[in-house]
Formats: C-alpha cells, structure tokens, sequence
C-alpha cells in the first residue's frame, strides 16, 4: 500500500518536502515504517528522537497501520 | 464552555487572556506568558518561527487541559499559541487558569506549560545570524 | 530599576504589568491575578474593603522582593495592590514575575503572593447583605 | 512619655479611631505596651493574634520604645 507522510519541522528539512509517499506492505506496523523511512532517510537516526503519529495520535511501535491512515512523522517537539 | 484553546497567526493579548478566564466565582488567577529571548547560551537570536501540525496540536492541547481538569478544582483553562514568524518580546504562547483558590491555579498553569513543551507537536526554529537550528532536534 | 512596587486606589491594569515585567532578555513570565469572589464559603460577598498600613506595606513588599532575587534567578517584579472598596470581579492585587527561563518565575511569583498574604500590612473587610468582617481577624 | 498608637483593620474598630495615645514609662518594652492596651482595650485579647510595629517594622516583644518612634498595632493581615 502507498502511504503518505507528513513530516513537521526539521523533518520538512530531510524528507525536503512537507510530505513524501512510502510502500509498505499491508498491516505493516509503525516499527516497519520507521525502519523504511530510516533506510531511505538516514539522518533520521540522528535526531534526538522521533514519534510518528497515527490520525493525529502519537502511534507506539506495534500499531498496525492502515491504507487511509493520516500519519505523520514528530520530531522532538520545542512548543511554548 | 470552560477551555479555549487556539493556534493563531496574530499578536497574543494577555489582557484577553485573563479577561476569558475571569469568572464571578474566581479567587486566583495564574498566567505563563512566554516571551522571545533575544539571546539561546549567549548566542543572539535574530527571530524565531514556530510552525505546527495543527489539528494534533489542538488535540494535545485538549488532553493536557482535561488532565489538569482532573487533578486540580480550577474554572477555566485558557490556551493559547502562536505560529508563524516572532520577532524578539513577541508573545509565543499564554496559559491562563482561573481557580477559586490560587493553589489549583498555580499547580495547573506550572503542569499545562510543562506538558505542552513535552507533548505538543509545535517546533521553534532560532533563526541566528550566520545560520538557524530546529530547537532540540539533535542530541 | 527591576521592581516596581505600587499601592493604588484605581483600576490595576494585567497588561501594563506584564509590559513592565518584559525584557528582551526575558523567557517567561509568570503573573498571579487575585480577584474578588462573589462568596465565601457559600456566603455571597456584596464588596471589599482594603486598607493599608502604606508606608509600612511597601517596606514589606520591598522585603519580599529582595527575599525572591537572592532564591531565584528573576529578571525583574512588580508587585501591585489595590485599596479602598472593590466590587466582585475586581483586581486586588497582580504579581509579575519576568526571568529567563520559567522555573524562577513560577517558584518566585507562588513566593512572593505567598509571603505577601502572611506579612504585608493590608487588611480585608467583606461586606454580606447582613454584615460586614475583617478577614482573619478572629480564630 | 505619652506614645500615639496608629490602628488598622479591626484594630480601629476595638480602638474607636485610628490612632489613640497611651502612657508609658521611658524605658517601656513593646510586651509593656501590649500589656497596657489589653487592658484598656481587651478584645485585643479574642484576636487571632496581633503584632507591633515600631518605625514601619514587625517589632518584639523586649524591643524597647522611645518617645518619637512611629508606632502601630497590626492586627492579623489579610491582603492579597
């Protein structure tokens, strides 16, 4: 399935873009994602950490994710 | 309604704050105004942009006013954030919390700022002279 | 000059208190707004009446200030408290406390309202339908 | 000497006004002074408690009065 990411903050810069589409394969988990991303993307694993977010919820690693899923990639976050 | 949250692009008035959250019954009220800091570890700060993942942020920001809900008696929980680019002294975010006794007002106020840095997804960019960093991205 | 100590018979102002506090090098800031409650302990309240020792509660107000710069890394406080009569709704005292980072804000403008109600020489008369009190005059 | 005592609060309602003068051997203490004025005025004594103040200071119980000092009761505060 292709599924589209939104990416925030220094994401944007990596992704350089707002969004990107990845292939997974169907019930692929947020661990799965993570590990695409961090293969396509390898300053991933340079940032301090991240959480992808699942229909505007932070996801934990064993979420299955499905075809119509908003997801969104969370860099360490530096509101207020 | 007793929570007004908002994102905005616009100048942030504390006067509106404090007026929102003001109630008859109200004793105490605590207000977090966060302000741009002309200067990160001595390092001039030229203007900062924050940028958020909007609809997520407003849910984070309901959760966080619903768990104060729960842990202290206060009236009203107000807040608000800014996006978009900040110049030096301009207002990135208020928290305003009415209590009838100060101490639930304080308590909430400290928990809701402390959380939001924690778990809402906003992001400050610093945006020096010579360059400009996404705050706490990197280790 | 970093504190700005006011007694004052008209109408205190939270964004003039906010504005002084406000440096370019300033963080956060943390504001306490008292406010007069429609009642207390379920007895409605028609107004207040406040009175001070002046000479001697700005000596005090000043004492708690110094007390916060020498705990707390602070920027700059104010300290406003109204007298006279003060109807529901009204503002009878605002403490602003700017600092770099808002750890010291909070922990210095809990103190100083904290300290304030325990030391400073401003009495509280409230006036019920059938009476009037000076608050915790009598044990 | 005499000594003007300045009142506050519910002290003006015990004291009838906001000032009274009382006499006191040179030499008095602020416990001398205490001692006189529950005399004169014993609702002092239903009070929660209630201070001195000497020269716009909280004052004790030894410290001693003189003639042109600025003195007032402080019946308990409650501002804020």
């Amino acid at each position: 399935m292709k599924i589209n990411i939104l990416a925030f903050g220094i994401a944007k810069d990596i992704f350089n873009g707002s969004a990107i589409t990845v292939d997974l394969a169907n019930d692929a988990t947020v661990y799965n994602l993570k590990y695409v991303l961090e293969q396509q993307y390898p300053r991933l694993k340079k940032l301090a950490t991240y959480m992808m977010a699942v229909n505007n919820e932070y996801a934990l690693d064993g979420d299955t994710i499905h075809e119509r899923d908003e997801i969104a990639i969370i860099p360490p976050v530096s509101g207020g | 309604m007793n929570t007004q949250i908002k994102l905005s692009v616009s100048t942030l008035s504390v006067q509106d704050c404090v007026d929102w959250v003001m109630a008859p019954e109200t004793g105490g009220i605590d207000v977090f105004v966060g302000t741009v800091r002309n200067a990160t570890k001595g390092k001039p700060v030229v203007r900062l942009e924050f940028e958020a993942y909007d609809k997520m942020a407003i849910n984070e920001m309901e959760k966080i006013a619903r768990q104060a809900f729960d842990k202290w008696p206060v009236q009203k929980i107000l807040i608000h954030h800014r996006t978009g680019v900040l110049q030096i002294g301009e207002i990135p975010v208020i928290i305003a919390v009415s209590a009838a006794h100060r101490d639930a007002a304080f308590n909430a106020c400290r928990y809701i700022i402390d959380t939001l840095k924690q778990t809402v997804p906003i992001w400050k960019k610093e945006i020096f002279e010579d360059g400009e960093v996404w705050v706490a991205a990197h280790p």
